[in-house]
């Protein structure tokens, strides 16, 4: 079981992460792209707080516990998990806007049917 | 003065937050104004700035200084590369910004300032990438650089090609960042450390005698992804056409100009700093890695850009292909290599902009950047069709200006048969514009027929109805519009002409790079000789091409080449598996061996 | 104890991100996010991030399905007046 | 390239950084382990400067940067999503009539609000000690502000938003949060500094020297961020109308 344990938080990171990726790739729906391309960014949070994780950890906020007394998980990642999140949200945000434009400007969101830049 | 090297990111950002909440009452050439004012500004700080930077600056931004070797701070580096970077960044956003003072319809209504704004917020983040001397802060300025750029890119909602190939744009870099990412969980993970310096040393020590393992194989791998992404190396280089040809013009300035360019800087820091000690890559793979992508994206860069008609797509194509001489010159690790890649950065940076500055007064005068339906057209245009064909021969390499500097000295640092890439590639962009300036501007040659043998139209995206972008048809070229391509070109010309800049230029990224002695950056008989030959050679391509279309239209083989550049995004994010696969492969042998 | 609650945790995140992809209509998609946002928020409270939990749980499962249900919407709604599809 | 290439394409790419995430993976220090050199400082140097909540002191004064950064990737994806948004030329307003929300969105918008709105205050309240901070708590409150247009009414909605102010007050806040960086400088410390204030008395309100002040401009700009974002997506999804004339009831 532990042995399991030790990796198994990053291997579900990884496959959070090329799941993503194979939607992306493969969708035939730009706003569903996005949402893979959301999932995808998950993947980032899972592996950076699995990273910070410490056995026997509490969360890092000394309100209500005294400092010392008990270990703390990284609070590092956990700054960075949360710029990534208002990151990921702003993006999704941003080319959820640019999806809404092609739909009125090509008329439909399907990437199969978007055939007007090539060569 | 160490103090004031997060001003250069902060003051573009602030001036921006400013003419976001006053841009309601301000008019609009205040606003426009101001935001040239702040660049020039950023541009002065950082020219004084780097002036002072031997030896580097260093900056623990919140005066986190590191006590007994550690610190819980960001750490900004002021090297000659990144100040120099920077300087470039502002006083190119300067050109966009005066190049801009009569495009554009109507601002947003109630936004006056909200087009200035975002170039500012363009320029701040890129500065503040350029400074970057911790991995995580790398990534937030880099993704602020992207969110910034893909709005200016969509920025005309009314046009369907430029939202579509702004979402593309968007779509593949974030998912380039999401791998940049993940690459840095796992140096995290095994060196505990954000700072680029620190997870260098700290992976040397990690290594111990057994060199490095696989771990740091896939944070290579996959922050490289993300950089490489920026870049456009082949494959992950889609995206940029798409961009470049939609995006507003002085916008296209700045994405070709410098954008694309800190990707490969980025490529340049991190190896550097993270990636070069016992247990990073080994030499031998790190070079294998970037020669090969940089010959690949070089070729196909020139390749596509020669059968381009749309002239905004050639020039984003030529853009494609330089950046893979930049690959090259860098993948070399030899400080020579760091010095003629840097110069010709300089150098490019002026000739691309200035010519997608006269390609944007052709969409403008004319409504379309198609070259044949322009054929001709453009023949009262004196001026520009001058500084575009001055532009075509400065890409070519035409000494003393700085680009013809820059490949000398790369070439005699790469040596070999890796010259012949240069001067291929140099030859084959230079002749595309060429020809154009030809076809447009003097009406040379027969009118191309509108098909083209056996190429169908879907194969290819012409240039014509593109709407133009100023208010109206203004009645003459505007001042400001002709001013700033002459401008940027004498810029590039100085660069390589003025003596003693080259060599300060040196001097400045020696000091910051691969380590090595170096004696100076000067112009060289054999290199000049190398540069009147791809010269030469664009030369005589154009011509060909002008007189007799038909030797050298699309053969067979060029147009599945074509055909990849589908305009589908899910191909592109299958390319960039692809290459980051690729990466892992390429850099393999260091770790196994 | 707490080793068996981040598994049952980590499986559920990987259950909702496969079926965040498989779902090809979007609006479902936007309920499926929602959902792997709200794992994501108990992962990440038992992996003591409670920060980053919180943030998760306002992002994730609100402002993000919201923000690709209003796009599902405004691309639904100019497709069901058909004809000015193109320009 | 047809779909049958491009799956092929990606099966091949996605099986090579598959293997590279694995072994990767297999290669990283063991889920759990005790040795995090940058955090063990952190949080000393947390406790150092009165701050109970470590991850506020990372976000505000540690890498206090990085939040800047990341306050102005918001800043300028929602600038840039006003002007993506914006009406185009060819479009126009139609006042929204009431119309009917697809019942699993009501359920949805009915089940979450009332959580969202508790829990966006309780986060508000708390500030930088307990878990939370100005960017939750901004999230939260202005995402349940906008549920309420779901649950009742977009005329009901539009009245306790008008949507100029808070893209000043937005863009005031980003402001804010970079001048406090910039007294720094001009107070001849570093950018960013936490030494204009005190850091008063541990697991206080006012404890953390400059951090409450950073965190008060984030949430202001998270809060004002997001009811604009949210605003011009309902803008289009509602009420914005292309090619006159053709429009009829639906």
């Amino acid at each position: 079981m532990s042995s399991v344990l030790h990796v198994l938080p990053y291997l579900v990171a990884a496959w959070g992460f090329l799941a993503g990726c194979y939607g992306l790739a493969t969708s035939r729906n730009l706003i569903h792209a996005v949402g893979c391309l959301a999932g995808c960014q998950s993947a980032t949070y899972i592996l950076l707080l699995a990273v910070g994780y410490r056995d026997g950890g509490t969360a890092p906020v000394f309100s209500d516990i005294r400092p010392g007394s008990r270990p703390v998980v990284d609070p590092v990642v956990q700054a960075l998990t949360l710029t990534d999140i208002v990151v990921g949200a702003t993006v999704t945000a941003l080319l959820l806007a640019l999806t809404v434009q092609i739909a009125k400007r090509h008329g439909t969101v399907d990437p199969d049917e978007l055939r007007e830049l090539r060569g | 003065m160490h103090h004031l090297l997060p001003l250069l990111p902060a003051i573009p950002l602030l001036v921006a937050a400013v003419l976001v909440a006053g841009g309601r009452r301000l008019p609009r050439p205040a606003a426009e104004s101001l935001a040239s004012l702040t660049a020039a500004a950023t541009a002065a700080l950082a020219v004084f700035l780097l002036l002072h930077s031997s030896p580097p600056l260093v900056e623990w931004v919140g005066g986190w200084f590191p006590r007994h070797g550690e610190s819980v701070g960001i750490v900004l580096l002021g090297d000659g590369a990144s100040l120099g970077m920077a300087a470039l960044v502002s006083l190119l956003t300067l050109a966009a910004l005066a190049y801009s003072w009569h495009y554009f319809d109507e601002p947003p209504r109630g936004h006056a300032g909200s087009y200035p704004a975002m170039m500012l917020l363009f320029q701040g983040g890129m500065c503040g990438f350029a400074l970057a001397g911790d991995l995580f802060n790398a990534f937030v300025f880099f993704e602020l650089m992207g969110v910034v750029a893909y709005a200016l890119t969509g920025y005309r909602i009314d046009e369907a090609k430029a939202v579509q190939g702004a979402l593309s744009f968007a779509l593949v870099n974030s998912l380039g960042a999401y791998f940049m990412l993940m690459g840095i969980a796992l140096l995290y993970a095994r060196t505990g450390e954000l700072a680029m310096a620190k997870i260098g040393q700290g992976l040397d020590r990690a290594a111990g005698h057994h060199g490095p393992d696989v771990l740091v194989l896939a944070g290579f791998a996959l922050f490289l992804t993300g950089l490489l992404v920026k870049a456009a190396a082949v494959p992950f280089q889609f995206w940029l056409p798409d961009a470049h040809a939609v995006a507003p013009t002085p916008v296209c300035m700045l994405l070709s100009g410098v954008m694309v360019e800190l990707g490969v800087y980025g490529v340049w820091r991190v190896h550097g700093l993270v990636f070069a000690g016992p247990g990073g890559v080994p030499a031998a793979d790190a070079t294998r890695v970037l020669v090969v992508l940089g010959v690949l994206t070089a070729a196909v860069g020139s390749v596509m850009c020669w059968y381009q008609r749309h002239i905004k797509r050639l020039l984003a194509f030529s853009t494609i292909s330089h950046t893979g001489l930049f690959l090259l010159g860098i993948g070399v690790l030899r400080p020579e290599g760091d010095v003629g890649t840097a110069l010709y950065v300089l150098g490019h940076a002026g000739v691309k902009a200035a010519l997608f500055a006269c390609a944007g007064v052709l969409l403008d005068r004319y409504g379309t950047v198609d070259e044949f339906q322009l054929h001709g057209r453009a023949r009262r245009l004196r001026g520009v069709g001058v500084l575009f064909a001055v532009g075509a021969l400065a890409l070519a390499g035409l000494p003393p200006f700085a680009t013809g500097l820059g490949k000398a000295v790369s070439e005699e640092a790469v040596g070999g048969p890796l010259t012949v890439v240069y001067v291929l590639a140099s030859a084959l962009t230079g002749g595309a514009v060429l020809r154009v300036a030809a076809r447009v501007f003097l009406g040379l040659g027969r009118r191309p027929a509108a098909e083209d043998g056996q190429e169908r139209e879907e194969d290819k995206t012409s240039g014509g109805s593109e709407e133009p972008e100023t208010r109206q048809r203004l009645t003459g070229v505007p001042a400001t519009m002709r001013t700033v391509p002459a401008v940027l070109l004498a810029a590039a010309l100085l660069a390589g002409a003025v003596p003693g800049f080259a060599e300060a230029a040196g001097h400045a990224v020696e000091e910051s790079g691969s380590p090595g002695v170096f004696s100076s950056a000067h112009w060289t008989a054999s290199g000049v000789l190398l540069d009147l030959l791809s010269t030469l050679l664009a030369a005589v391509l154009a011509g060909v091409a002008v007189a007799r279309p038909g030797l050298l239209s699309a053969p067979g083989w060029a147009l599945p080449l074509r055909r990849l550049q589908s305009g589908h995004v899910g191909d592109y994010v299958a390319w960039l598996l692809l290459g980051t696969a690729l990466l892992g492969a390429l850099a393999l042998p260091g770790v196994l061996g | 104890m707490a080793d068996a609650v981040i598994v049952v945790a980590l499986l559920a995140v990987a259950v909702a991100a496969t079926a965040a992809v498989v779902n090809r209509d979007p609006a479902r998609q936007a309920l499926v996010l929602a959902v792997l946002g709200t794992a994501l928020a108990v992962l990440f409270t038992v992996l003591q991030a409670p920060d980053v939990g919180l943030s998760q749980l306002a992002v994730g499962s609100a402002l993000t399905p919201l923000l690709i249900m209003l796009s599902v919407r405004k691309v639904r709604r100019r497709s069901a007046h058909g004809k000015d599809g193109t320009q | 390239m047809t779909p049958r290439v491009r799956l092929w394409l990606v099966c091949l790419g996605g099986g090579g950084l598959a293997a590279l995430l694995v072994a990767a993976c297999l290669r990283l220090p063991a889920f759990g382990g005790l040795w995090h050199p940058y955090g063990d400082r952190a949080v000393r140097t947390s406790l150092a400067r009165h701050t109970a909540n470590t991850v506020a002191s990372v976000n505000f004064d540690q890498r206090a940067f990085d939040t800047m950064g990341e306050m102005t990737i918001l800043f300028g994806a929602v600038l840039g999503c006003v002007v993506l948004l914006r009406q185009a030329r060819d479009e126009h307003r139609d006042p929204p009539e009431p119309c009917e929300v697809v019942p699993p969105v009501r359920r949805y918008a009915l089940i979450v609000l009332p959580v969202a709105l508790v829990t966006g205050l309780y986060v508000i309240a708390h500030g930088q000690l307990s878990p939370g901070g100005g960017f939750q708590g901004g999230v939260v409150a202005a995402t349940s502000l906008h549920l309420m247009y779901l649950g009742a009414d977009y005329a009901a909605l539009e009245r306790i938003r008008p949507v100029e102010a808070y893209e000043v007050t937005d863009a005031l806040s980003a402001s804010a949060y970079l001048l406090l960086g910039l007294a720094g400088v001009l107070t001849g410390t570093a950018f960013l500094a936490n030494t204009l204030l005190p850091y008063g008395t541990f697991n206080t309100l006012s404890s953390g020297g400059t951090v409450p002040l950073l965190n008060a401009a984030i949430g202001v700009e998270v809060a004002c961020a997001v009811v604009v974002l949210l605003a011009r997506f309902l803008d289009q999804a509602v009420e914005i109308e292309e090619a006159k004339g053709e429009m009829s009831a639906p």
